[in-house]
């Protein structure tokens, strides 16, 4: 291996390095400061390792990995996304559990599997990343083993999991065993050399799509969802739905463009179904729910439905879809999240309807930036939100998938209905003098920022836009 | 330059307003009334000086332009005429009255209530001046998230319901304006190669005639709704009646101008064609409206509520007029936008005196009070009157034009609009009965109009007056603003 | 003349006035900006019309300000000065004039005095704008705000419900006809291009000939609008009950002045009229028919004021005869007398009513020559007009030109003629049936106090013009003197005579005065004859009318309303969001949080992928 | 005659759903546990049979990496039901469905 491939997968060894170190000094002492404040290192490293890159761009690292523009830009996206998601949980963890520090190691590692599904081109690497991720997860979201919700939880994602995986190998086996190679741009010139692909491949897709499509937790691979983000703990559960989420949806972007998978009506049909199906069964599910994690959960499925809207749309606007609508969510889910990690006590969580009353006469800033990441799931402007559905808009109407529009205007409605509801909860009059609890500042410092940047995003989000362009037509 | 003024001027003012209530609770008000009065005085200095030389060919008087997303063909650009004008006017207007409305009747969480008042009107001068359909679009978004809260937070029993439903009602119907927008979009990049939304570049958009009526549809569906017309009218009594005065005077006198402003604007010159394939229905749409309108206004036993459905039926003449494509019925539509959003925020602001005095807003319960309130009496009468098309008051300027002018166009739904008048006739006289004559059910002891009262309603009637004695100001404004198509006589 | 645009200004200045200081000025200051602006108006139509007269221009035409211009359709704020407009100016000032001096006795007692004046003077200034607009939208302003007048002062007392709905109904039901006029309006718009009353009867003539459908349809709408405001059959049912409001009000509302507006609008627009015979011919059947029914059911009412208020129909229905037949000056003619004579008349009632502590029952008066004698006289006067007494009388002059045109124009029928005739008999019965009632037989109620001079002295006057009014024009057979006519005749035609026989006229007349003695001496005898009773009751309540429109109008209106207070249409968008809601408690029911349930839903997606894929791939 | 390659799938094929069938008929958690590790066992055998199809390296490489990989799985599944077990006092599966909804 050359110093370059180093260079290119610095992120990577970076944050494996971090995690062996962590174990180290989880063994000479458990410190919970020291180890987050290590964490938080590492992650920022990462990110400026990120722009120390070979200049010869995609570079190429035969067969396992290949780093472009699109592999990096994601990379600074999921890094950035832990990076949040570690600073919320410093608190979270600090008033509940007392063996804290493994926490950290486990959500490196997880960090590292993602890293690795954004950048791999071959279904060995594919196969690393997404296990190393999803056992990292088993730990993570039964972390707190005082808590039965969250064992639960744990053992029905292993098992899920598990069971997708199995769909996901096998349908790799048959398709390596019809095309004799497993890394995607094989598989691609393969399936160009023959006109009709047998029906070995393209079952060996379906069954592969089960594998990602639990990952990204659309239908009718959506059950765990509402479970896991009840039972996990707030931060993990955060995670859950942008890191695990976004690595699975950026490495099926790869592959579906590896072999051009615009080319099977099939397939295309059985995603535009699978598109419908998510949108409407979220939004009926999220409709009347009372638990706001749970809520949280049925909003995303639906949100992935939207996302497959422009991912169907294909072409270049909706590949740049995609992509924004990707960091507005993230941006969002965290944000999301994160008020309510902050809300969260040290016996149970703020995830209840009821905890939300009045929030705004009692805590107007946390409820101002709930309020601004409902309406930005709710895609109203001003927030990224907002222009991602705009954006996922735009792509649908240049490719007339006016069906599926018109099913995104009646969701977005139905939609609507339980965002506002809760910011209605919110900002309900509460009687008697409120009681204002300290919040922590890294806490709050993170929610601001990812404010910040919603609401840049939606009033001025031409750089972003921009950046994503680039980077789709570096791609070609 | 001075177009953004009229935008900003109530954004920050917003949050000045907000930030202003740490320091004093009575502070906000106050930056709120001098916000509005500010760009009061702009927009009538800009009206009362001469007309200046159109810039570019069209008959803007000012245009401001700025790009924002270049991607898309987004930019930020703004341009004035007499149409739009006479819209922002109104806005300050009614922005300031409402205001003053909200004086006494707000007590609680002042900052934030005024935050959401300027807020939405700045919203609402935003989509008088825009000139791109996205920032239309974006606009006609941001308006509905203050407007909400002030409905859900301030508003009276079923606020929540009343509050949601508007949004859900609206934001559909945007969706869909959504969608037509970047059909068209999209449409005119194919035939020209130039993506953008500049309403400029739009206006001469070739497109086949099935695309141009199915844009035109969506667009009508976020207008419609706006208007409201029937049958997407259900939003309008729940919001009306729920909300503070304040916000019911800004929803009839403001917000639902703006699906008609977008008609004459957007769907008249963009889809000629299909205008004129439709027309006739959606005229005949508006004659139901006002009929139906009315009568569910003569069954209502809320003050508000039936006032709410005078809107209805009001809106319904400036549909039966948008579509009759004749200069009598535009000057009559702009007449009745004007109007109408003088006399039912009147009648608002007069049911929010009595709920003030009597607590209640049900019909039986009042009546005999003329003996008490005289002089709220002889104003009542003025704006019931007006809104049953009295001569020599605004209203009247507005139907008679567009009964005339549809007349032209549809000699059968004018007919039918007219008989609309009867309608308007026995339930504004209704409003009359129930509240200032009959019974007196308890002798009541209550005082007259308060001086900030007084001054709040004596402008609205001074101007409905002006407007029925004076309208050709108006009309002479409004006439450049026309779009050309609206004068098409259709060929029959 | 150029003071002509104070002649409304006064008036309505004076209601601002009274609005705006309600209650701050004293009586004495209301009564003086009530009555002083309406005299300075009477005052200044006597110049102007002097100085009319003296000059011989057909038309004096002020141009105020420009009221709106919309493309090449322009209106404006102008008044009109000719014949026709000066005779109902005079009219309504003098008269009007009269009135106030009058209820400032009447009201005197009366706590809202300032409103009444407010409204009065209101209405007075409308009821100008209406004559002397030169524009028929600026007429339709008059004529909008005297139906808001009469609403206020119907309602004047508006305590009582009674009242309140009388009013709402004279507005609703002249607000039909008003529509009907309003659409005429339209058409006059889309065809002639302007609504300015000389440019449209000017271009009227050349795009239409005789007959033409457009214009005989025009036609009908205004005379729609006019049976509205002139309580014609088939809108006549409101007057009745607008004796609700104070007894000047009727007298000078609802006897002189408003009602007469629709012959003003008619005989306004007799070209188009003249141009459209069957209109023409519905408006002499109109008049025709109402002057018989509204007579029998005057014939039969107990409150005074309604006998008045029928008979005020009556004789509006002779105008419109008139009106029918071609005979223009004869309808004014008759209007000028008849705003004499029945303002005196409803003045005296009124007197009398007044005298009586608000009792209006006939069969509770009776022997009041003794207590009240000057009422008496002036009454007997007033009510020998309306039972057109040969010679003496003003009313025996108009309405026996009526009766005569009506046979002998071209458009005119002897039915027509008979129908008047008849029509004399019934009016000369009621009348004489009220005199007795009232004023002999024996006392049944105690006058508790007699009028003031305040109200006597308009009495007097009116008593005097009612009797010489009639001299304005003698018929052929007393030296055919004709001066009302030539001085109408720039504006309003001659009727076409087809055979003028002076003969012929002698015998009809001699028919009318022998069969109004007929009626007279019938009615004396009969006085206490019994009545059969449904037929009675039929005739009293208006032959059934109202009876007829809350069936077929009022009623459904209301159930339609009660039926659907609560928006049907609303249910469509509740209906969805139920079903909804019913989606969403099915799939949460699947949401059981059974791991093997979840494990089922992944089976089930992986067959049905696999099922689709493979089923597309075997096509 | 099928060839030896789509005789192995077949197999492995079998294999995968009978695993499957018993993850979805057994109530012990453990069983479950089982029964996913024969279906990630089925998958190797398929990558055996392919690679030595294509007489590659890649499959056996894939599933040496699928052993490790349901190694650690059972590792950690262990510990969750476990965890569980000290709970719910059973491992019955259908007993942990406290969150529904």
């Amino acid at each position: 291996m050359s110093t370059n491939d180093l260079l290119a997968l610095l992120p990577i060894i970076l944050l494996c390095g971090a995690s062996v170190i962590a174990m180290l000094l989880v063994a000479v002492k458990r410190n919970h400061r020291v180890m987050h404040a290590f964490t938080v290192a590492a992650f920022i490293i990462a990110l400026l390792a990120l722009f120390r890159q070979p200049d010869n761009m995609p570079y190429l690292i035969a067969p396992l990995f290949v780093v472009d523009k699109f592999a990096l830009f994601n990379t600074g996206l999921i890094l950035a996304a832990g990076l949040s998601v570690l600073l919320l949980s410093y608190n979270y963890f600090e008033q509940r559990e007392e063996r804290k520090e493994e926490y950290y190691i486990l959500l490196l590692l997880a960090t590292v599997g993602g890293l690795v599904l954004l950048s791999s081109r071959h279904f060995i690497s594919l196969f690393l990343g997404l296990e190393t991720m999803s056992i990292s997860l088993y730990g993570l979201i039964a972390y707190l083993r005082t808590r039965e919700r969250s064992d639960e939880a744990g053992i029905k994602y292993l098992l899920l999991a598990a069971l997708s995986s199995a769909f996901l190998l096998f349908g790799m086996a048959l398709v390596y065993a019809e095309a004799g190679t497993m890394d995607f741009v094989g598989i691609g010139q393969y399936l160009k050399g023959i006109n009709e692909p047998p029906v070995a491949v393209v079952a060996g897709f379906g069954l592969m799509l089960i594998g990602v499509g639990f990952k990204l937790g659309i239908v009718p691979f959506h059950m765990w969802a509402p479970d896991i983000y009840e039972g996990a703990p707030l931060p993990v559960a955060a995670y859950i739905a942008t890191v695990s989420k976004g690595s699975m949806l950026v490495l099926l972007m790869r592959f579906y463009r590896d072999v051009n998978g615009y080319d099977y009506t099939i397939l295309w049909w059985v995603f535009a179904i699978i598109a419908m199906a998510s949108m409407f069964v979220g939004n009926w599910l999220a409709l009347m729910q009372r638990n706001v994690k749970r809520l949280l959960a049925y909003s995303s499925i639906s949100h992935m439905g939207y996302i497959l809207i422009a991912f169907l749309a294909g072409q270049e606007a909706g590949q740049e879809a995609v992509m924004f609508y990707l960091v507005a969510y993230v941006i969002t889910s965290i944000g999301a999240f994160g008020v309510l990690a902050l809300l969260s006590d040290s016996i149970n969580d703020a995830e209840m309807l009821e905890d939300f009353t009045g929030l705004f006469w009692r805590q107007p800033w946390l409820a101002a930036i709930f309020t601004a990441m409902l309406l930005s799931l709710a895609g109203i402007p001003l927030t990224a939100g907002f222009i991602g559905k705009f954006y996922v808009v735009a792509a649908g109407v240049s490719s007339g998938l006016w069906l599926l529009l018109a099913l995104l205007v009646v969701n977005s409605v139905i939609g609507l209905f339980y965002y506002i509801r809760l910011v209605a909860v919110m900002f309900q009059p509460l009687e008697g003098v409120p009681v204002r609890k300290r919040l922590p500042f890294f806490g709050v410092f993170a929610l601001s920022a990812l404010m910040v940047l919603l609401l840049w995003l939606g009033i001025y989000p031409s750089v972003l836009i921009a950046m994503i362009r680039d980077m789709m037509l570096s791609m070609g | 330059m001075i177009l953004l003024a009229f935008i900003l001027f109530p954004l920050i003012g917003a949050f000045l307003a907000w930030a202003s209530a740490a320091v004093h609770t009575s502070l906000p008000r106050w930056v709120a009334l001098l916000v509005m009065l500010a760009g009061l005085i702009l927009a009538a200095g800009i009206w009362i000086q001469p007309e200046p030389a159109s810039i570019a060919g069209a008959d803007w008087r000012y245009v401001y332009h700025q790009p924002w997303m270049p991607r898309f063909g987004i930019s930020l650009s703004l341009a004035m005429d007499g149409l739009s004008l006479l819209m922002i006017v109104l806005t300050f207007f009614l922005g300031a009255l409402a205001v003053l409305v909200s004086w006494d009747e707000i007590q609680d969480r002042t900052g934030f209530y005024f935050f959401n008042l300027l807020f939405v009107l700045g919203g609402i001068a935003g989509v008088f001046l825009v000139m791109d359909l996205f920032l239309f679009y974006f606009f006609w978004e941001v308006m509905l998230i203050p407007m909400y809260f002030l409905i859900g937070i301030w508003g009276h029993g079923h606020r929540l319901y009343a509050a949601l439903k508007f949004f859900l009602f609206t934001q559909a119907g945007g969706l869909l304006m959504l969608l037509s927008i970047l059909g068209l979009y999209f449409v005119h990049g194919a035939s020209t190669g130039v993506y953008t939304f500049s309403y400029a570049e739009l206006l001469q958009t070739p497109m086949a005639q099935g695309t141009g009526r199915w844009l035109m549809l969506g667009f009508m569906a976020a207008f419609l709704v706006k208007l409201p017309a029937f049958p997407f009218h259900t939003w309008l009594p729940d919001a009306h009646t729920e909300a503070p005065t304040a916000g019911s005077v800004i929803l009839a006198g403001l917000l639902l101008k703006t699906g008609a402003y977008g008609i004459l604007r957007f769907v008249l010159p963009l889809f000629p064609e299909a205008s004129h394939a439709f027309g006739e229905w959606f005229m005949l749409m508006g004659a139901i409206g006002i009929l139906y309108g009315g009568q569910l206004a003569y069954a209502q036993t809320d003050f508000k509520r039936l006032v709410a459905y005078t809107s209805v039926s009001h809106m319904g003449f400036v549909l039966v007029g948008a579509f009759a494509f004749n200069e009598l019925a535009y000057q009559g539509v702009v007449m009745q936008m004007i109007t109408h959003g003088i006399s039912t925020g009147a009648l608002f602001m007069i049911a929010g005196v009595l709920y003030e005095r009597l607590h209640t807003r049900e019909l039986e319960k009042m009546g005999g009070l003329w003996a008490a309130l005289p002089g709220l009496g002889t104003i009542t009468m003025v704006f019931v009157m007006a809104s049953l098309g009295l001569p020599g008051l605004g209203n009247f300027i507005a139907e008679f034009l567009i009964l005339a002018g549809s007349w032209q166009a549809y000699p059968w739904i004018a007919v039918l609009a007219a008989i609309g008048l009867v309608v308007a006739t026995v339930y504004s006289l209704r409003i009359m009965q129930k509240v200032f004559f009959g019974m007196t059910l308890r002798e009541f002891k209550l005082k007259d109009m308060s001086l900030r009262e007084a001054v709040m309603l004596l402008p609205l009637v001074i101007a409905i007056i002006w407007l029925g004695l004076f309208p050709q100001r108006v009309i002479d404004t409004a006439a450049k603003g026309a779009p050309s198509v609206a004068f098409q006589h259709k060929d029959k | 003349m150029e003071w002509m645009y104070l002649v409304p200004a006064l008036p309505f200045l004076g209601a601002l006035l009274l609005i705006l200081f309600s209650g701050k000025t004293g009586k004495a200051g209301v009564i003086a900006i009530g009555c002083g602006s309406i005299g300075i108006a009477a005052l200044i139509t006597i110049i102007a019309g002097w100085q009319f007269l003296q000059s011989d221009i057909p038309a004096y035409d002020q141009h105020l300000w420009e009221w709106l211009r919309v493309g090449d359709f322009s209106i404006g704020m102008n008044l009109r000065l000719d014949a026709l407009s000066l005779a109902f100016t005079f009219v309504i000032t003098f008269v009007g004039c009269l009135i106030h001096i009058y209820s400032t006795g009447y009201m005197a007692d009366d706590p809202d005095f300032a409103r009444f004046f407010a409204c009065m003077n209101l209405f007075v200034g409308s009821m100008l704008m209406l004559v002397l607009a030169d524009n028929l939208l600026l007429m339709y302003l008059g004529w909008e705000g005297v139906g808001l007048c009469s609403y206020l002062l119907i309602g004047f007392w508006y305590k009582d419900p009674e009242n309140g709905a009388a009013a709402r109904k004279a507005f609703i039901v002249t607000r039909v006809g008003d529509t009907a006029m309003a659409i005429a309006l339209f058409l006059l718009v889309q065809h002639t291009g302007s609504l300015q009353l000389s440019v449209v009867l000017e271009r009227v003539q050349t795009l239409w000939n005789t007959g033409d459908p457009t214009v005989v349809w025009i036609a009908f709408l205004l005379l729609g609008g006019a049976v509205g405001k002139s309580a014609q059959l088939p809108l006549q049912t409101w007057l009745p009950d607008a004796m609700a409001g104070p007894t000047p009000v009727s007298a000078l509302i609802h006897a002189a002045t408003m009602v007469t507006a629709g012959v003003y609008l008619i005989a306004r627009t007799n070209i188009i009229f003249s141009l459209a015979p069957a209109a023409q011919a519905a408006v002499a059947i109109t008049g025709a028919v109402t002057l018989l029914l509204a007579g029998c059911s005057a014939w039969v009412q107990t409150d005074i004021k309604r006998v008045l208020a029928y008979s005020t129909i009556s004789q509006i229905g002779y105008m419109f005869l008139a009106l029918g037949v071609g005979a223009w000056s004869a309808a004014v003619f008759h209007f000028v007398t008849h705003a004499f004579f029945k303002a005196l008349l409803f003045l005296g009632a009124g007197a009398v009513i007044h005298a009586l502590h608000h009792e209006q029952d006939m069969f509770k008066m009776g022997g009041l020559r003794k207590s009240l004698p000057g009422v008496f006289l002036v009454f007997l006067i007033g009510s020998l007009s309306l039972a057109a007494i040969p010679f003496i009388s003003s009313g025996w002059y108009s309405k026996d030109q009526i009766i005569w045109l009506a046979g002998v124009t071209e458009r005119g029928s002897s039915w027509y003629a008979w129908a008047a005739v008849l029509g004399a008999f019934i009016t000369a019965a009621y009348t004489t049936r009220m005199m007795l009632l009232v004023f002999f037989g024996r006392e049944q109620t105690h006058v508790h106090h007699k009028p003031g001079p305040e109200m006597m002295i308009p009495l007097y006057i009116l008593a005097i013009c009612s009797t010489l009014a009639g001299f304005l024009e003698l018929p052929h057979t007393l030296g055919h003197f004709a001066w009302l006519s030539e001085f109408l005749a720039p504006v309003l035609p001659a009727p076409a005579v087809l055979h003028a026989d002076v003969a012929a006229e002698w015998g009809l007349q001699a028919i009318t005065a022998g069969l109004a003695a007929l009626a007279i001496y019938l009615s004396w005898r009969l006085i206490n004859a019994p009545f059969p009773k449904e037929a009675g009751a039929f005739l009293r309540s208006g032959w059934g009318f109202d009876a007829a429109y809350d069936v077929l109008f009022v009623q459904p209106f209301v159930r339609v309303a009660r039926l659907n207070r609560k928006d049907i249409v609303d249910k469509i968008y509740t209906g969805l969001a139920a079903i909804t809601r019913t989606f969403h408690r099915m799939m949460s029911s699947t949401q059981s949080g059974i791991l093997r349930w979840y494990v089922l839903g992944v089976v089930m997606g992986a067959v049905l992928i696999l099922s689709v894929i493979i089923w597309r791939h075997s096509l | 005659m099928i060839s030896p390659t789509t005789a192995g799938l077949i197999l492995a094929g079998i294999l995968f759903t009978l695993g499957l069938i018993s993850m979805l008929i057994r109530r012990n958690i453990i069983f479950m546990l089982v029964s996913v590790e024969i279906m990630l066992n089925a998958a190797g055998l398929a990558f055996i049979v392919a690679a030595s199809k294509w007489g590659q390296p890649e499959g056996q490489v894939m599933f040496m990496f699928i052993l490790a990989m349901a190694a650690a799985e059972v590792s950690v599944g262990l510990a969750l039901i476990l965890q569980l077990y000290h709970q719910l006092k059973t491992l019955d599966s259908d007993e942990a469905s406290r969150m529904r909804g």
